[in-house]
């Protein structure tokens, strides 16, 4: 066998196990990565910085475990924006069952490190509350856009006492009264509850924002600049472009949109993004190595044909 | 002010609201019209599409090689147009396998698919009469959780070592899973997505991709039934009424901001009136342009209608209760 | 990190390697931990089934609920009821004689989906329409290129900001030549991407067959983007479950580090 | 007229019944004793009749989201206004009924799955009865499936009402929450997330076969998807981007920043890209569109009105 079929034939399971390697090593490793954020992200920490403190938003939770890697990435960035702005959260989810549960998780971990730093939690029922799973994301999406107290109506949470009460008795949703009493939207997803949600709720008079996993990323982009969506973060890169953010903030140069918004610097900014982020620079390499392998293989066993 | 508005006025057609239900309508005209056309025995062309000829082909090998051909259609929730396509596409392809007893699997991913699918397929062996053939246990249903479905399904492929697969529908991630899972035992694989995004992968790693609405043409150009093929015209006319409108859009657009020299103007729509502009004129921009103001409905905050309240009703003031 | 959490982490990693497992080939370890996957999964749907979609959106609006501090409680609607039978029509599928009756459940759910693409179908596309109604000739030609918004001067004027408001208004109404170049790029590809859609015509004439190969091309290269950019995502989870496996069960499970 | 439905503020009539008084189970069960007799009824219904009876049905769903589309909204409707005129009422009544409507999917698809069940247990009980060559993972199934339903609903019993708050924390778990959590939170997720990450594995497989400069096609679908690649790595893009500064000696004005990597990834996403994603959505829209109408009025033969 020639050195062109050679190239042109690894095995799978040789790949494979190059993969693993490579996905695992650079993680045990600290390894900076320069990076400059991408505009879509700047827009999406500007929307969020620009929030009134004391406001309440409203976020669509639905993701799960299977993708945490970037989605969790993406609920903490938000989630410490909101806690450190003391913006007000409603969170509702209409993509997986346990998607709720996953969120509050979060939120505990989260909290866990406030507390570390001797700050006061973000408090459940005073300042986010859950609603819940809305088994139909359509129909979910749908009520919400005609009628949030009664897309909402009956739904409970419960206080700091333990005791359940109806959630619009909380100081989260005491004030609302549609949907666009919610300055912002945020709908943090893996799934196809992205769009459904813009299908059902854009031109209610909330502004929409939106994290998405890499895969999400190519179906949203077009509503971004179509203008529907304030903010939008794609996948790892985007995680990372927030954690940046968060740190140093937007500076003069970045984006003429928003010239200068301050960051959080020295706070606890570092999260999925940042730890995954040189690990993804070695597997995208080694991807581009094996297509180049190839082709290198096929131009060779070529030559030999002729 | 405005209670003399009647109700049959409709708050969706306010404004340029009219346009959405007048557009979605022409679209609808142009389908059944065409059905109509296609009824009344005009023979209609459509296109050949390539990967359609293929199917023949891959149950075929699959007969030869006495190995099953393994169908899925699609990770919808629940029965929807999707997932019928899908299935009507299969029933073809199940009739073919029937014909030659060749063994097939159809693995559903929802209850509702399941239940769709049995009556499919069976009716398929019965007008095939080949009935007593026809074992239910050939459309299964594997789970209703996506990567439990994945790990079911790739299990499967590699056991019953399939010669020919079918994947056809709403596909996400796990289309990968399938495509390389099938490819590593050498199977056909014929492949089709709804969603755009997973179509690369298919390209990727399948043997015969349908692209886009490729996929809703298929059953059309399989069966060359009247209806289909009059409403695929019909779709083809609501393609090119889209493209028509952008494109119209597009030079009115540019018309409009002024080509050549950017046009300044004095007065802006807001809230569905026309005010003049405070500050002076300033430059057009696209949200003022004409086509942009029809396309994007705009509320008037004043207009209010008194109603009587209902006796019985008590205001949810305290935000409880609702 | 408590025994529990140990043991539970150390299931995880033995089902993510049983799983992994079947990348070198389909083997007895993949099969049974397929078959546990299965069947947790089936098991669990049965559980949702009712605590996350029967109960809330039916059993509860049929029987009401229970006033409990404060709350007035929901009186039920019994007509909720004749969903049962509707669905349980559904069950006769198997039935030799009386299998038509099962259409009748899958009749509504179809019914409905189909009355919802008629009622969702402008609100999706309608916003596309128009954003893509971009302008294709420059509105100026005093730059080629988009130029920079000036920056106001730190401690400027309010005149002079004024000025830079309306500056900044002025370059981003204006449509630049290559504006209008991507723009013309913008239009064509969604029109040559819709005619290599077009079924129902015979593709003849340079033009028409120019358009759709050209469509064709240019789908490529929005597949190769979607490629690209998905692929980010894929070795993120990747990674994250490497993650999971050394530094949080390894680590920090098994060293204790 | 829309009491038919859930309302804000509900009062009592004919339709529904406080929670528990034996007046709603009386209705509810007459309710089913009509549903059980309407099987009957279309189980005698003669085979000429069926196909309309289907059609009927799927028209009738379908026609609530049409008229809901099409029918005049009342126009700034505030809670508990009463309707000014038949028109509004009608209009009232829809609004009203939408939120209910919806779910029906959902509900009807659930009871359904009793169905995908009894698949389940066919195909594996037959194996393990007939000693199948892998009737052990049947067993294993089987048993993994009964486990989980049976833990989770005592679970779920555990969690209700007042309890549920304090079982947000571990520390006051039982024996049953454990095991619960250890099922579906140690193996089921972490399964999920398992077999979601062997895409990357042939992800890398599919582009080392696939990614071969054979037609233009392929090179382009290859280009685009490694320009893309390259502009996610934040190092190389910013070594790229660092580079073109360089050269403009960091003027933001100038020309050559459009060589920037980032910028063209965003040119051929925003530009490229969107437009041929939407030119794809475009089609499969009206496609279902299209399909949508057939199958809402029974114009398929075939699946959707039946035969």
């Amino acid at each position: 066998m020639s050195l062109g079929e050679k190239l042109m034939s690894i095995p799978k399971w040789v790949l494979y196990l190059i993969l693993i390697v490579v996905a695992s090593v650079p993680l045990f490793i600290k390894i900076p990565v320069p990076n400059t954020p991408l505009e879509p992200a700047i827009d999406l920490y500007g929307t969020l910085m620009n929030i009134p403190e004391g406001s309440t938003v409203l976020i669509a939770s639905d993701w799960t475990k299977s993708t945490r890697g970037e989605s969790n990435g993406h609920f903490d960035a938000l989630m410490k924006i909101l806690m450190r702005k003391k913006i007000k959260a409603c969170i509702y989810s209409s993509g997986d069952p346990q998607a709720p549960q996953v969120a509050r998780d979060a939120i505990g971990v989260l909290n866990m490190e406030r507390k570390a730093k001797g700050l006061p939690p973000y408090q459940r029922w005073n300042d986010w509350i859950t609603v819940g799973y809305f088994p139909n994301a359509e129909a979910c999406a749908n009520a919400i856009a005609n009628n949030v107290r009664v897309a909402f109506g009956g739904k409970t949470d419960y206080t700091p006492e333990g005791t359940s009460r109806d959630v619009f008795q909380s100081p989260v949703l005491k004030d609302i009264r549609k949907v666009s009493d919610f300055k912002l939207m945020m709908v943090i997803t893996a799934s196809k509850t992205s769009n459904i949600t813009i299908e059902r709720v854009y031109g209610k008079g909330v502004d929409l924002a939106m994290m998405v996993t890499g895969v999400m990323g190519p179906e949203s982009l077009p509503y971004y600049s179509s203008g529907q969506l304030k903010g939008l973060a794609v996948g790892l890169k985007g995680v990372y472009d927030l954690e940046q953010m968060l740190e140093s903030g937007i500076t003069p140069g970045m984006s003429a949109k928003w010239g200068t918004v301050p960051g959080f610097p020295g706070d606890s900014n570092i999260g999925n993004g940042t730890r995954y982020y040189p690990t993804l620079h070695f597997c995208l390499t080694l991807l581009i190595l094996a297509v180049i392998v190839g082709n290198v293989g096929m131009a060779l066993s070529r030559k030999k044909a002729a | 002010m405005l209670s003399q508005v009647s109700s049959w006025r409709g708050e969706q057609y306010l404004d340029t609201g009219w346009v959405p239900p007048a557009f979605t309508l022409l679209l609808c005209i142009w389908v059944l019209l065409n059905i109509r056309r296609a009824g009344t025995g005009k023979d209609l062309f459509i296109r050949r599409i390539a990967g359609l000829n293929a199917i023949d082909e891959a149950v075929g090998r699959a007969t030869e090689m006495g190995k099953p051909v393994l169908m899925v259609p699609g990770l919808s929730d629940t029965v929807n147009a999707i997932v019928v396509q899908a299935l009507n596409i299969f029933s073809y392809v199940a009739r073919i396998a029937a014909r030659f007893s060749n063994p097939i699997l159809v693995c559903c991913y929802s209850a509702p698919i399941f239940t769709v699918g049995q009556e499919v397929i069976r009716d398929v062996y019965n007008e095939e009469g080949l009935g007593d053939k026809f074992d239910p246990d050939s459309v299964r249903f594997i789970s209703d959780r996506q990567f439990a479905f994945a790990a079911g399904v790739s299990g499967i492929l590699l056991r019953e070592k399939a010669a020919a697969t079918f994947f056809m529908g709403e596909f996400y991630a796990e289309s990968l899973i399938f495509a390389e899972t099938a490819n590593s035992i050498g199977a056909i694989q014929i492949a089709s997505s709804t969603e755009s995004t997973q179509t690369p992968f298919f390209i990727a790693a399948c043997d015969y991709v349908l692209i886009g609405d490729e996929f809703y043409a298929a059953s059309a150009y399989l069966t060359r039934q009247p209806v289909l093929v009059g409403s695929l015209v019909g779709q083809d006319w609501c393609k090119l009424t889209v493209a028509l409108t952008v494109l119209i859009g597009v030079l009115a657009n540019t018309i409009q901001l002024g080509p050549g020299s950017h046009k300044m103007i004095t007065q802006e729509k807001r809230d569905a009136k026309f005010v003049n502009v405070e500050g002076g004129p300033r430059p057009i921009t696209p949200d003022d342009t004409f086509m942009s103001q029809l396309f994007r409905k705009q509320s008037d905050p004043e207009l209010v209608i008194e109603r009587p309240i209902d006796p019985t009703f008590v205001p949810p003031a305290d935000g409880g209760g609702e | 990190m408590d025994n529990y959490t140990k043991f539970k982490l150390a299931l995880g990693v033995v089902a993510t390697i049983g799983l992994y497992t079947v990348l070198y080939r389909e083997n007895r370890f993949y099969r049974f931990v397929e078959h546990v996957f299965l069947g947790l999964a089936s098991g669990w749907a049965l559980v949702t089934l009712w605590t996350e979609t029967l109960k809330e959106k039916w059993w509860d609006r049929m029987v009401g609920v229970a006033s409990a501090n404060g709350d007035p409680g929901i009186p039920g609607y019994w007509a909720f009821i004749l969903l049962l039978p509707i669905g349980l029509m559904g069950y006769f599928v198997f039935s030799r004689k009386h299998n038509w009756l099962s259409r009748i459940p899958i009749g509504i759910i179809l019914g409905l989906w189909s009355g919802q693409q008629i009622q969702v179908w402008f609100n999706r596309y309608g916003p596309q329409m128009r954003d893509s109604m971009k302008p294709i000739f420059p509105t100026t030609t005093d730059s080629i290129f988009v130029p920079m918004p000036p920056v106001a001067p730190d401690g400027a004027s309010p005149d002079q900001l004024a000025n830079v408001a309306a500056e900044t208004a002025r370059i981003s109404a204006n449509v630049y030549p290559t504006e209008a170049l991507t723009n013309l790029v913008y239009v064509f590809t969604l029109l040559a991407v819709l005619s290599y859609f077009l079924f129902s015509f015979e593709i003849k004439g340079k033009f028409l067959r120019g358009m759709t190969t050209s469509g064709r091309w240019l789908l490529m290269i929005g597949f190769g983007a979607i490629f690209g950019s998905t692929v980010m995502m894929r070795f993120t989870l990747l990674i994250d479950r490497m993650y999971f496996i050394w530094i949080e069960f390894l680590k920090q499970g098994i060293l204790g580090g | 007229m829309s009491q038919l439905f859930l309302q804000a503020q509900p009062q009592l009539n004919f339709w529904n019944g406080l929670n528990g008084t034996t007046g709603l189970w009386i209705k509810i069960l007459i309710g089913l004793a009509l549903g059980v007799g309407l099987i009957f009824a279309l189980m005698s219904a003669p085979t000429q009749t069926r196909r309309p009876i289907v059609a009927f049905v799927t028209f009738i769903s379908g026609l609530f989201y049409v008229l809901y589309f099409f029918f005049p909204r009342p126009i700034d409707r505030q809670p508990g206004e009463l309707p000014l005129d038949f028109v509004e009422s009608v209009s009232f009544y829809i609004d009203d009924a939408f939120g209910v409507v919806t779910d029906f999917t959902a509900i009807l698809s659930g009871l359904l799955l009793g169905l995908g069940i009894y698949s389940l247990l066919h195909v594996h009980v037959k194996r393990i009865i007939k000693a199948h060559q892998n009737w052990f993972f049947s067993v294993v199934l089987l048993v993994s499936m009964f486990m989980m339903t049976i833990v989770g609903y005592w679970d779920w019993i555990t969690r209700r009402g007042e309890a549920g708050a304090s079982l947000d924390d571990p520390a006051n778990w039982s024996a049953i929450n454990y095991t619960k959590d250890l099922m579906f939170d140690g193996l089921l997720q972490a399964m999920d997330a398992a077999m979601f990450s062997i895409i990357a594995f042939y992800i890398l497989s599919a582009a080392y076969r696939a990614f071969r400069v054979r037609s233009v096609e392929a090179t382009i679908l290859l280009a685009t998807a490694l320009i893309v690649i390259l502009s996610l790595m934040g190092a190389v893009e910013f070594l790229w981007n660092g580079m073109i500064d360089g050269m403009t000696g960091k003027d933001p004005g100038s020309v050559v920043n459009n060589l920037k990597l980032t910028e063209i990834s965003k040119w051929l996403r925003d530009t490229v890209q969107g437009a041929a994603i939407r030119g794809i959505d475009f089609g499969v829209g009206i496609g279902a569109l299209a399909m949508g109408l057939r199958l809402w009025l029974s114009l398929e033969r075939g699946t959707g009105g039946g035969n």
